[in-house]
């Protein structure tokens, strides 16, 4: 379950949305196909500032005979990925991976429902082309929100292919005005536990929300979590998440080696 | 024809043999597993395990790391499984391995140590034991072990009447002088000494203004430590003769074979290995390197050969 | 119409009033000169000048700095002119600024220390003065004055019995305990508290095996060391009721305010100023607009407002 | 004396020779019109790795309506320069300068000597350059050594101008096989100690060998000293160099704020 550490080449590193980036990144072929959920260390090639590499999700990811290219959705909110915003085609960074666990997909079910909080579509933009192979779109339902229209971003490829896609905004300068877990709960009902697979990645506060929208349901959630991290291989016990243990009893997780995908159930927020 | 011999990169720790002087640190390199995906455990000098207690530790609540300038600080809590779980579920994977294991210790309190060390001392596979000092001893107001020489004295001899294995005391830089303590465990048993352990500090979230890890200090590890443990195992080195290993923000070869040349027998990788998990493979070559291009045999010939 | 009112910068340390809390830090701006061509020393808080000593001092040989990770090493020696040419060619250059400018100083001997600070006393134009302690005792085999809490106290009173200005004391961060001295400093009269100096390092030349400053160690500053500063300011607000200066790995607005934050009262640059000789502006302005979209119009309202 | 801080943009970074860069860096155009001898202190914007700047002559400097071109002549020796020779074009730097006393310049004399040893050519070309806009060509002699011929740098323009210019290498690869000190003493006799003018740069132990010859000799020689920096503006004491004063006792100047042109016979070597 080891990644690998490749250099790779920055093709491309634009601002496609306000602190917005997307960067694309050339790397050996031998790159493993990663899983969608999967996530990459970055950080720049040779230099101790930033020190310590930043977990980013695979967003997209193709690979040719002589290269592949991994593209990096990532928001800009500290010092590591303002640099990053900083880096300029051409400029080498190197990236370890693909790591953690992607997304546990289970088979057919009547529905498959995305929620994704901002920046938080990266890994599930990923996971929507992927499942396409396997599913139709007409099961497919998307909810996005974002603060605003101007950071409303990665919506172009799942957008193609959910048939029903919902967007919300803080201020409802797009889509509706209100939160989007509290959009997905107005559409619950429609969909039936056993048979609707949801997957949701965004802000700690929106996870908690869900987590107590669904907590009295059958619904099964998988998340995709964040936490700081050194190693992003399981070694340095840093990016602990507090886990629901079988008798009842709790325990601290990884989230880079035994996530970043969990339960939403099994999830402990408060400690 | 030109012949090039290896060099000879095999040292002595006291009764301990290792292949060569690249160790990894406590805490930093799991119980192994983690970095075998990456890098031929076999290669290494000696693993280090995580800090291990008498009892299963949950560590501590998250947020437990946080980046710093040419360095990290983190606040784990020495979160580990146990020494039971330790000898059951990760010492049969390190035997599969042709290297040597020393595991990490710690307690809150002597008969903590006491315990762990007897413990260990007849699994199978347990090498040496690395007494970990830098924890606070409940019984004593909270007091690092490591911070005063009685007591870190009492930790050596402790652990020392508990087992045959080969004991190492790994000191604290959170010291006026790290050199009097050096020479307390030395006199108390210790058949080497290796330092340091993180240096403590803070790091403070100017938009919660509230620390950046849980337990609001953490230990600061990297590059960033680097001057301070080259000074201590310079002001250690001077002062005992027991074997030294150096540990302290090594990244590369170089920074290695620094330690090395002011005396140090072995080195430990710590932090590196978050950034680079082949760091101790990448070391172990270029001191080889080093030593081939200065037509340097046996690295011990390069041991504490730093001219001041 | 809405109306911006810069927020209030000035600050107090005991009877010393300062315009903002941004003061330089001893040894990293001279005597003041060497950076006035490059912003307007009327903005400073206050300007800390290089230590002084009661002879001129030569200072240590080259080379005396070295890059590490994040910082720098410096074994300069406390050069300076002494205190005498201090009042006769640098004074009168800082009376033409409106600002406040304290006098480091320091001492093989309390002697020395005492002849000092009642030469400075008497001079026009030194507000305050800032004892570093960081130094060997000559007459006590080489003890750190700092290190140990009645010496730091001892020192602090010869001082203290010399001079009607606030006495500031500079702690060194080399020890087990800073609480410790701090409060053997507060009892003995300290008006406030300055921390942390440099902790000291060493860095080997890997070519010539021998160490990179003559001097073998030296002092590490740079933001390397802000992690360690932070932990200590926050063990001594905790402890003392003087004001605390915050010194360490300061670059940026943000770093300063983690210190404000923390509970010091001000703080001092030092290393930045090397990087980035307009830093000390930077920084004020970065308070001030960090106070400004916070809605808050006193710096003094989040000065101790941590909450771990 | 005060240098100015300026965000500069990297326009050509080459490899000139083994080892050796010649980098191109667009500045403001208030940028101030330097001094041979003058340096500037370069780091990369925004990173603390490496962490102080690094100081540099200026090799160049031309100034248009919109900016400056500074070039910079520099060989890799260490982390900072390494880092320096990866730098992409477009990169930006922090530029700080110009730094510290040029060269000073006396009157007409009848020779003008310049002698370089490997890198330390770079602040004597634009001395060179510069004398020219007001001595002949005929007056200047140039001696240059380098290891061997891959490592012979920064001749192109010198060379145009100084009507006697001596090669010389370690390894004899090109020019005379001879030590730079030694080919200039076997010229000595041609030139008239009270009329010559020599500036040189290179080596430590080159300038040491150079002080010895010229030690009984009534030559006045000017030299460019290289020391670590830190600030670069004489605040940090860090760049000590020991100076012999007036009443044969010594102290130590600051090579960047008090040179890094200084008299060679005023240098102290041994302390
Ligand atoms: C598995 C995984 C996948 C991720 N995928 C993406 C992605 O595709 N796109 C994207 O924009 N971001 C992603 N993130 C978050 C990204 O790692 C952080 O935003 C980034 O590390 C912040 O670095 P910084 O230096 O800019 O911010 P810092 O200055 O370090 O911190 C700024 C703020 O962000 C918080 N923060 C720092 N690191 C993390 C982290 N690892 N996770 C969460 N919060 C953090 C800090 O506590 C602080 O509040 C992912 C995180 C994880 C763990
Ligand atoms: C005024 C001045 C002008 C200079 N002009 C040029 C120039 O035009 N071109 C050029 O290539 N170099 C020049 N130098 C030298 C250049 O500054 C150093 O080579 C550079 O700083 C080395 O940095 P590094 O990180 O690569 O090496 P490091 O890893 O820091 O050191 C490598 C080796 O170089 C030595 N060194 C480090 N810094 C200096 C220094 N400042 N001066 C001398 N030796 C040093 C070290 O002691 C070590 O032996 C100049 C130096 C000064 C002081
Ligand atoms: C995440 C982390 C966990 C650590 N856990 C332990 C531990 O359990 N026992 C111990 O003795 N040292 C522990 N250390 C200290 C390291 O072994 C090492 O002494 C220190 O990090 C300095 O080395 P470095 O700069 O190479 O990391 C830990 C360090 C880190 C970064
Ligand atoms: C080159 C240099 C010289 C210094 N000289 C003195 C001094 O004379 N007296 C003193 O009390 N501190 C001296 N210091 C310590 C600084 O004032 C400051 O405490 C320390 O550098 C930490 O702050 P910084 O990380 O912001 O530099 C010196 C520091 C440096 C880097
Ligand atoms: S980041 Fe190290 S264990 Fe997850
Ligand atoms: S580099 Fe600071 S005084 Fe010269």
């Amino acid at each position: 379950m080891a990644g690998k550490i490749y250099i790779g080449e920055i093709s491309k590193n634009e601002e496609i949305q306000e602190d917005c980036f997307l960067m694309k990144v050339k790397v050996a072929a031998s790159f493993e196909n990663p899983l969608p959920g999967q996530f990459v260390m970055i950080r720049i090639a040779g230099l101790n500032d930033p020190f310590l590499s930043r977990p980013i999700s695979i967003y997209s990811f193709s690979c040719g005979e002589n290269f592949c290219l991994i593209e990096l959705l990532y928001r800009v909110v500290g010092k590591g990925t303002q640099i990053m915003a900083g880096l300029i085609e051409g400029s080498q960074v190197e990236i370890h991976g693909p790591l953690g666990n992607g997304f546990e997909i289970s088979d057919v079910r009547e529905n498959i429902v995305f929620i994704a909080g901002g920046i938080g579509i990266a890994p599930l933009s990923l996971l929507v082309e992927n499942l396409h192979r396997r599913f139709p779109s007409s099961l497919m339902t998307l909810y996005s929100g974002a603060q605003r229209a101007s950071s409303v971003v990665g919506l172009d490829r799942p957008q193609k292919i959910c048939h029903d896609v919902n967007v919300c905004t803080d201020d409802g300068s797009m889509g509706e005005k209100n939160l989007v877990t509290q959009v997905f709960q107005k559409d619950m009902k429609k969909f039936s536990p056993a048979n609707t697979s949801i997957y949701a990645c965004g802000p700690r506060e929106m996870l908690i929300s869900l987590a107590k929208i669904l907590s009295k349901s059958k619904f099964s959630c998988q998340v995709s979590l964040e936490e700081r991290m050194a190693c992003g291989t399981g070694a340095c016990a840093g990016c602990a998440v507090a886990i629901k243990y079988e008798q009842g009893i709790s325990c601290y997780k990884r989230v880079c080696a035994d996530g970043p995908v969990f339960n939403l159930a099994d999830i402990i927020w408060e400690y | 024809m030109k012949e090039t011999i290896s060099p000879r990169m095999t040292v002595n720790l006291g009764q301990l043999k290792l292949k060569n002087p690249v160790m990894t640190a406590s805490g930093t390199f799991g119980y192994g597993e983690e970095y075998a995906g990456y890098i031929d455990l076999n290669k290494l000098g000696a693993i280090v395990v995580k800090g291990l207690s008498l009892k299963p530790r949950l560590g501590n609540p998250p947020p437990r790391i946080m980046e710093t300038t040419g360095g990290m600080l983190n606040a784990v809590g020495l979160q580990n499984i146990g020494v039971d779980a330790f000898i059951e579920e990760k010492l049969p994977f390190l035997r599969k391995y042709a290297v040597a294991v020393i595991a990490n210790i710690y307690g809150e309190t002597y008969d903590e140590y006491k315990k762990v060390a007897k413990i260990l001392s007849s699994a199978k596979g347990v090498h040496a034991l690395e007494v970990n000092i830098s924890c606070p001893n409940v019984k004593n107001g909270g007091v690092i072990f490591g911070s005063d020489p009685k007591i870190a004295a009492r930790v050596t001899r402790t652990v020392k009447d508990e087992t045959s294995l080969p004991v190492i005391v790994k000191l604290t830089p959170n010291v006026t002088d790290i050199a009097v303590i050096a020479e307390a465990v030395e006199k108390a048993g210790a058949d080497a000494i290796s330092l340091i352990n993180t240096l403590t500090g803070m790091a403070i979230d100017l938009k919660t203004r509230k620390p950046h890890l849980r337990n609001i200090t953490g230990g600061l590890s990297g590059p960033a430590i680097k001057p301070i443990a080259l000074r201590m195992v310079w002001e250690v080195v001077q002062r005992v003769s027991v074997p030294v290993i150096g540990i302290g923000g090594i990244m590369t070869a170089q920074d290695a074979l620094e330690f090395l040349i002011l005396g140090a027998q072995a080195v430990q990788i710590g932090t590196a290995n978050f950034i680079n998990p082949h760091a101790t493979m990448e070391i172990i070559e270029g001191i080889k390197d080093y030593l081939t291009v200065n037509k340097i045999k046996d690295v011990n010939d390069i041991i504490g050969t730093f001219r001041p």
